[in-house]
C-alpha cells in the first residue's frame, strides 16, 4: 500500500508553491478583476520554467514525458495561489486531448509550444442556451470548416488553438482541431464569476480546422474525466487555503473578548470544512491513481474527485467568508476571490449534476461485478 | 384560521391603496427593484423626500409613532398592512433612505431622548426633512455592539468624539446619526458607554464608501476625529449608553431579511422550465426538482411563521419567539438558491448578468447578497445562540468580558 | 389576518392535553412494545370522553359536527404524549373515509360506533413487496367479495372494519369497506419499529366488502392528504415534546464541569431543531387551513406539512438521543420511542418521495396559474 | 502510487492468509456476523479461548507487542494486514472479546504497569487465557473521562473501592479490568485519579447487563461494593492515573467506528434496484439515486482515507491527522443509510427483519448503532472539538473545572 505521492512528486509541489509564493498570484488575480490583465504571464511563465505545462508532453515533443500524476501536486499549488493561469484550459484539457488523441503530426506541430508554454490551448465545447450532450451540438465541421458558436470558452481570448467539439454529417460529434489566430474565428470576451479565469464566446464562421486524430464523443468524456482529476487538486488546493484563511483570522478576531475561533460554533464549523476537504483530497488522489492506472473505474473515480472537491471548495469558500464577519464580505479582502473561484470551478467542467449520472453509472457497473 | 383581514384591517388595506393609487403608480413586472443605471443621487433624495412628504401628511410615514411627533398613533398591524400594499407600488426608495431612520433612530429618540429633542427630531426625520444613519458597528466589534471603542471626552458643556465607525448604511447623505461611544474606558464594557445625536455635517466626520465583493457601495466606513458634540445632544445618562443601544437594536432585526423579490422557488422552478437536463425539462429531474421543492418547504415555512407573527400583532399581542428564527431560516437559503440556479444553466451558469441579461441579476444579488445576509445584523451563529438562549433558555456563553474594566478586555 | 387557532380549539387542546398527561401514556406506549397491549384502551377511552373520535362526525351520527380544524389541536397532543391509540387509523382516515365518501347507509351504520370510540376503523392500502401505486393494486373486488393481501394495515389485528383500496374488473381501483371480523378476513400481526403503532398483514378470501360510494383513487388521495395534516400535527407534538426532552436534561446534565446546555455545540443544534419544529407546525397550521377552507391547494399544503413534520420528528428524535448521550442509547430512556415514531410516521402514510412528487406538481400548477 | 504491498508485506500477508486457511475456514457468502440464534455464551468463549490460542503459537494474537510477552514484534501495517486477511475468515468473536483487552489494556499495562505486572498478565491475556475489560465510564461523566467518581481508600496494603462503572463491554465475561478511580478529591480533576487493575472476581463486584433500545445487551453496569484492590494491582503513581488512562485512550478510538458489513452504499444500490419508485427502477429515480451517490462519496472517501493513514504505517509513520475524522465522517453516515433504505421500500420500510427477512438486519442495525456510534468513544460534538483544537489548532474550550478541587465542580 502507498496511497501517497512519491518525494519527487511532492518536492514537485513544493518547488511550484515556492515559485508561485514568491510572485503574489493574487495581486495579479485583482489585476484580472480590474480588467487590467487576461491572465499573469508571469506566473505562466514561472510554471514554464519549472516544467508545469511540459510534465505530461513526451519528450520527443520537448517534454518531460511524465504522468499526469506528476502534475498533481503542483495543481494543488496552482488552486491554492489562485494564479490566474491557463492551467486547466491549456494544460489539463488541451495539452493532454492532442497527446492521447492527435495524431503524430498534430503532436509533433503543437506539443512544443504547448510545453514551454508559449502557445496557450483551450477546448470549445458548450455552447449558449443548450445542455452539452452528444446529441446537441450544433457547431458543425464540414469540409475542413467549422461554422458555429461556442461559449463559455476558458480563456478564449488569449488561446492561440482550441479542441473544438462539433457534429458532422456522420451521427455523433468529433473533436476537431482549429486555430484560433486564423481567419474565420471571432472572439468575444463574456464576463464570467470568477475573471481570474476568463472565458469567451467564439464564434466560427468557415474556420479551417481538423479532426483531432480519431477522437469522438468517447475521446471527449475521457479528457473531460481526467482534466476533473487535476482541476479537483486546483479545487481542494484552494479549499485548504480557504480554511486556513478562515483559521487563522478565527485565532486574531476577538469576538465579546475572546478569539471567535475558541467558540464552538466557528470550531465545529471549521472541523466540518476540514473534513470535507480531507474527504476531498482523498478523492483526488484516487483519481490520479485510477489516471495512472488506466483503471476501468476511470470515470467513476473522476466523478468523485470533481464532485467532492467541488462541495468541498464551495463549502470553504462561503464558510471563509462567514468565518470573516463583515470584513469577509469587502472587496479588499481576499475571501470573495475563493467564493468566485468555487462558483467557477463547480461548472467550467459541466454541473454537478452530469457528473452524479457518471458516478451513479460506475456504481452501478461496480456493484454489477461484484454480484456476477 | 383565516388569512383575510378583519373589517377593521380591511378598511385600513383600503384606505391605504386608494392613497397609494392617488400618490404613486403601481410598480409594473417590468420594472425592477435595482435599476441598471439608476439616477444620480441627488435626483434620488429628491423624489424620496417628496414622496416621503406626501406620505406624512397622508399619516402613512410613521404609522405606530405618536400623532403629536408626525406619526399616525396607529398600531404594528396596521404599519404591517400599509407596508404590503406600498410594496406593489413605486415607493421612490424611501425604506432604504428613510427606513433606519424612522425605524430605529426615531424610535430610540422617542424612547431615550428629552422632549426637547423629540421635537427638535422626530417631525423633521418622519417628513424626510432629516435623514438618518445609525453609527454602532465598529471594525473591531463585530456582533458586539457593547464593544465599541470610539471615544467621547468630556469637555466642558461639549464632548470630543474619535474613533471609526463601520457598515454605515447611508451615512454618505445622511443629516444626523444615533452613535454608541466609550465614556469611561476603566468600567466594564457594558456601563461605560454613552449614545450621542451626531451632526453627519460637523467638522471633523468623514464618510467613505466600503467596496462590497459584489464591487457595488452600499455601506460606508465613517471616522470621526475631534468631532464636538454638544452635551445637549446626549441621549439618556452619561455612561448608560448600553440600554439606549439596546433600545434600537430591538428594532433593528426586524428589518434584515429576505426582500421579497429574492431568488426563491418560483425563479428556481421557472429556470428549471426552461433549461434541459440530460435532455428533459430540468424541473423533471429530481437531481434539481428534489431541491426546489426543498427550498420551497423553508422558504414558504417562513412566509407561514411571518403570518403567525401577523397574526399576533392583528390581536393587538407582540409576535411570538419563532419570529427570532425567520432571518436564521431565509439568509443560507437565498446562497443555496443561487448555486442551484447557476447549476440548472450548466456550464453558462459560470456566466454574469452582462452575458445572460437583466433577469440574470437575481441570481447574482442571491449568490453575492446572500453571503452577506448570512452575516449582516446577527450572524447566523448569533442568531442560534439567541434563539438558544432566549427562547429555549440555554446558559448564555461563558463571557471574561462583561466584569473586567473595558480597557483590559483582549482586542 | 388569523393564522391561529380560535380559543376554544386551543382549549380542546389543553383538555386533551391534561387527560392524556394524568393517564401516563407513555407507560401504556411500554406495554405495546413488551407486547403486552395493542394499544391503550384507557387513553382511547378517555379521547372519547372529550370527544376526540366524534369531532369530525355529524351530529346526525352521534358526532359534534365540526371540521378536521378542530381536531389539530388535539392531534398534537396526541402526538406530545406518544399515546398507543388508534387515532390516525380510526380518527383521521376511516372516519373521515366513510363521512365524505360513504353513502348515507354506511354513515349511518359506521359513524355513530366510531364517534363513541368503540368501533375501531383502518385503511388497508399498500401491499408487500410492490410499491403502491394506481396501478399495481393487486387484491381485487369482485362480486362483492375481496381477494388478496394488505401489509402493513394500521391496528388491523384490532380494528373492527377497513376502506380497503382493491382492483375491480374496471380500469381503476376503488374504496371499499370490510368488516375485518367477517369470515374470509385473516389478520397476522406483524412486527413493526414502533409497536406503540402496530401493524398487521390482513389476508382476504372472498371476504364481503362493498364499494365506499363511489370513491376511486383520486379520492383516496384526498383522504391520504387530510389525514397526512392531521398525522403532522402529532409529528411536530412528539418533535415538541422531543426537543424540550433534550432542553431540559442539556440543562441538567454536566460535561468538564458545564452543562452541557451551555456549550455551543448542544445550544445550536437545539436551536436548529427548534427551527425545523417551527416550520413544520407552520406547514401543518397552513394544511389545516387547507383542508378547512377547501382549497385547491390541498394537495401541495399536506404535502408541505407532511414533508415537514417528518423532517421535524425525524431530526428533533435523533438529536434528542445524541444529547442525552449514553442514557439515550438506553431502553429505560424513553429516547427511542420518539425514534421509533418518527420512522413509522415518516413512512405509514406513504414515502417522502410520494410526497415530493405531490409538492412539485402542486408548486408547478403555482407558478403555471402566476404566468397565465 | 499504488495500492499494493511492499514484496515485505507481501509475504507477511502469504503468511497469514496460509495459516488463516490452515486454521480455520473462509466466510461464506451466507455467514452472517450477527447470527440470530448464536450458540450459549460458555460454548462461544470456548472456541474463541480455542482460536486465540492458536493465533498465539502462531505469533498472530498480538502482533505489535513484545515476543517475550507472547507478542510477536511486529509492526503496525503487519498487525493491519493480518486483521484484513481475519476479516475473511471465521475468527470465533476473538475481536470482541478480547479486542479490548489485547487493544487497550495490555498496551496500558506494557506502558505502565511494573515488570511483575508484565510478566503476570501480559502472556496470559495475549493466549486467550484470561479476558480484560475497560473500567472508565462513569454514568456522571460522559465523555469526561477524567471526571471519575468511583472512589478508592487506602487501607494498609490495599485499597478499598466504592462507586459505579457504566458502558463496559465484555464484563460479564472478563477476568480483569483496568479500572480510573478517585484517590484525592480535593485536588484538581487531572490530578487526584489512580488507575488500577481489578479483578473482576473480588467480593463485591456486581455485574449488569444494559439494555440498549434496540433491546440487546451489548455493555454492562458494574458496581463497586468495598471491593478491596492490593496495592500491588496499582497501575502508575498514586494520583497519577490520568497520564496512565489517558495511554488507554489512545488505543481507543481507532476500536470504534463502521465494521465492514455495515449497510454502505452497495446494500442501499442493491435495495435500489430490487424496488421501484414511480414504476421504475428506484436506482433510477434520483431521489433515490442522489443520495446513494452522497453516501458512497464519504463512504469512500472514508476507506481512502484509512488507506492514506496505512501508507504512513507501511512506511513506518505515523498516520496524519486525517485519521481523527474517521469516525466523524461514518458515524452519522449509518443512521442517513437506515432513513434511506427505509424510505426506498416505501410502508413495509416500517416492518422489522421479523417481517422482512434477515437480510434487514442489517438496516434496522444501521438504524440503532447508527444512533449509537454518534455516541460512544467520543460523541460527534467531542470529535469536532479534537480536530478543531488538535488540527487546526483553534482554542480549547474555557474550563471551569481544570484547577478548583475536583471536590467543588458541579455535577
Amino acid at each position: 500500500m502507498n496511497f501517497d505521492f512519491s518525494d519527487e512528486q511532492k518536492a514537485f509541489g513544493e518547488q511550484t508553491r515556492r515559485m508561485l509564493d514568491a510572485l503574489d498570484p493574487i495581486a495579479d488575480a485583482r489585476s484580472t478583476l480590474a480588467g487590467q490583465i487576461p491572465y499573469s504571464a508571469k506566473a505562466w511563465r514561472g510554471l514554464a520554467r519549472l516544467g508545469f505545462q511540459a510534465v505530461t508532453i513526451p519528450s520527443e515533443h520537448g517534454g518531460l514525458g511524465l504522468s499526469p500524476l506528476d502534475l498533481c501536486t503542483a495543481a494543488a499549488e496552482v488552486g491554492r495561489s489562485l494564479a490566474p493561469v491557463p492551467s486547466l484550459s491549456s494544460a489539463y484539457v488541451c495539452s493532454e486531448a492532442i497527446r492521447l488523441f492527435g495524431s503524430e503530426a498534430q503532436q509533433a506541430r503543437w506539443l512544443p509550444g504547448i510545453a514551454d508554454g508559449s502557445i496557450i490551448g483551450t477546448w470549445a465545447a458548450p455552447e449558449r442556451g443548450v445542455e452539452l450532450m452528444q446529441t446537441t451540438v450544433r457547431t458543425q465541421f464540414l469540409k475542413d470548416s467549422l461554422w458555429g458558436a461556442k461559449a463559455p470558452v476558458l480563456d478564449g481570448v488569449v488561446a492561440d488553438l482550441a479542441i473544438v467539439l462539433a457534429a458532422t454529417d456522420r451521427a455523433a460529434p468529433i473533436l476537431t482541431l482549429c486555430e484560433l489566430n486564423a481567419t474565420g474565428v471571432h472572439r468575444r470576451e463574456l464576463e464570467s464569476l470568477d475573471p481570474s479565469r476568463p472565458v469567451a464566446e467564439l464564434t466560427f464562421e468557415a474556420a479551417r480546422a481538423e479532426p483531432l486524430g480519431t477522437a469522438d464523443w468517447r475521446a471527449w468524456e475521457t479528457i473531460q474525466a481526467r482534466a476533473a482529476v487535476l482541476l479537483a487538486f486546483e479545487q481542494v488546493g484552494a479549499a485548504d487555503r480557504a480554511l486556513w484563511m478562515a483559521r487563522d483570522y478565527a485565532l486574531t478576531r476577538k469576538s465579546f473578548g475572546r478569539p471567535i475561533g475558541s467558540y464552538q460554533a466557528v470550531k465545529h464549523k471549521l472541523a466540518a470544512v476540514y473534513a470535507k476537504n480531507e474527504v476531498a483530497r482523498a478523492h483526488a488522489y484516487y483519481g490520479a491513481w485510477a489516471i495512472a492506472s488506466d483503471a476501468d473505474t476511470l470515470q467513476l473515480a473522476a466523478a468523485g474527485a470533481r464532485l467532492a472537491a467541488t462541495e468541498a471548495l464551495s463549502f470553504a469558500a462561503q464558510e471563509n467568508i462567514q468565518t470573516h464577519g463583515g470584513v469577509g464580505f469587502t472587496w479588499e479582502s481576499d475571501c470573495h476571490l475563493f467564493y468566485r473561484r468555487a462558483r467557477h470551478a463547480a461548472l467550467i467542467l459541466g454541473p454537478t449534476s452530469v457528473w452524479k449520472q457518471r458516478a451513479l453509472t460506475g456504481l452501478t457497473e461496480q456493484l454489477e461485478s461484484t454480484l456476477s | 384560521m383565516d388569512f383575510e383581514d378583519t373589517p377593521a384591517e380591511s378598511a385600513f388595506r383600503t384606505e391605504a391603496r386608494a392613497w397609494l393609487e392617488s400618490a404613486t403608480r403601481r410598480r409594473g413586472t417590468a420594472d425592477r427593484e435595482d435599476a441598471i443605471s439608476p439616477p444620480p443621487l441627488s435626483e434620488r433624495l429628491a423624489a424620496a423626500r417628496a414622496f416621503q412628504r406626501k406620505k406624512q401628511e397622508a399619516g402613512f410615514a410613521a404609522i405606530t409613532l405618536p400623532r403629536r411627533y408626525g406619526g399616525r398613533g396607529g398600531s404594528a398591524i396596521e404599519q404591517l398592512i400599509y407596508l404590503q400594499e406600498e410594496a406593489h407600488f413605486e415607493n421612490f426608495g424611501v425604506v432604504e433612505i428613510f427606513g433606519v431612520g424612522i425605524g430605529m433612530c426615531i424610535p430610540t429618540i422617542l424612547n431615550n431622548g428629552s422632549e426637547e429633542q423629540r421635537a427638535r427630531y422626530l417631525h423633521a426625520a418622519i417628513r424626510g426633512d432629516e435623514i438618518w444613519c445609525q453609527l454602532f458597528s465598529e471594525p473591531a466589534g463585530g456582533s458586539d455592539v457593547a464593544a465599541a471603542r470610539t471615544s467621547a471626552k468630556q469637555d466642558g458643556d461639549s464632548w470630543i468624539i474619535e474613533g471609526q465607525k463601520t457598515w454605515t448604511s447611508g451615512a454618505h447623505f445622511s443629516d444626523f446619526g444615533i452613535i454608541t461611544t466609550r465614556t469611561d474606558p476603566k468600567a466594564p464594557k457594558h456601563r461605560g458607554m454613552t449614545v450621542f445625536i451626531l451632526d453627519m455635517r460637523a467638522d471633523g466626520v468623514e464618510v467613505r464608501p466600503i467596496r462590497q465583493m459584489s464591487n457595488e457601495t452600499d455601506f460606508n466606513e465613517v471616522f470621526f476625529n475631534g468631532v464636538r458634540v454638544p452635551d445637549s445632544f446626549r441621549l439618556g445618562q452619561v455612561n448608560d449608553g448600553w440600554s439606549v443601544a439596546l433600545s434600537t437594536l430591538m428594532h433593528e432585526r426586524a428589518g434584515i431579511g429576505g426582500r421579497s423579490r429574492d431568488l426563491g422557488w418560483r425563479g428556481l422552478l421557472h429556470l428549471a422550465n426552461a433549461n434541459t437536463m440530460n435532455g428533459a425539462p430540468a424541473s423533471s429531474d429530481w437531481r434539481i426538482a428534489e431541491k426546489i421543492v426543498d427550498s420551497w418547504l423553508i422558504e414558504f415555512g417562513a412566509q407561514l411563521l411571518s403570518a403567525r407573527g401577523q397574526t399576533a400583532l392583528s390581536k393587538g399581542q407582540a409576535p411570538g419567539p419563532e419570529q427570532s428564527i425567520l432571518k436564521m431560516l431565509k439568509a443560507p437559503l437565498l446562497q443555496q438558491n443561487a448555486y442551484l440556479a447557476m447549476e440548472i444553466l450548466g456550464e453558462s451558469g459560470l456566466l454574469t448578468q452582462a452575458a445572460l441579461g437583466d433577469a440574470w441579476r437575481e441570481v447574482e444579488n442571491a449568490w453575492t447578497f446572500g453571503a452577506g445576509i448570512r452575516i449582516a445584523g446577527g450572524t447566523d451563529e448569533i442568531l442560534r445562540n439567541i434563539v438558544a438562549e432566549r427562547v429555549l433558555g440555554l446558559p448564555p456563553d461563558i463571557r471574561i468580558d462583561k466584569t473586567v474594566p473595558f480597557s483590559e478586555v483582549p482586542i
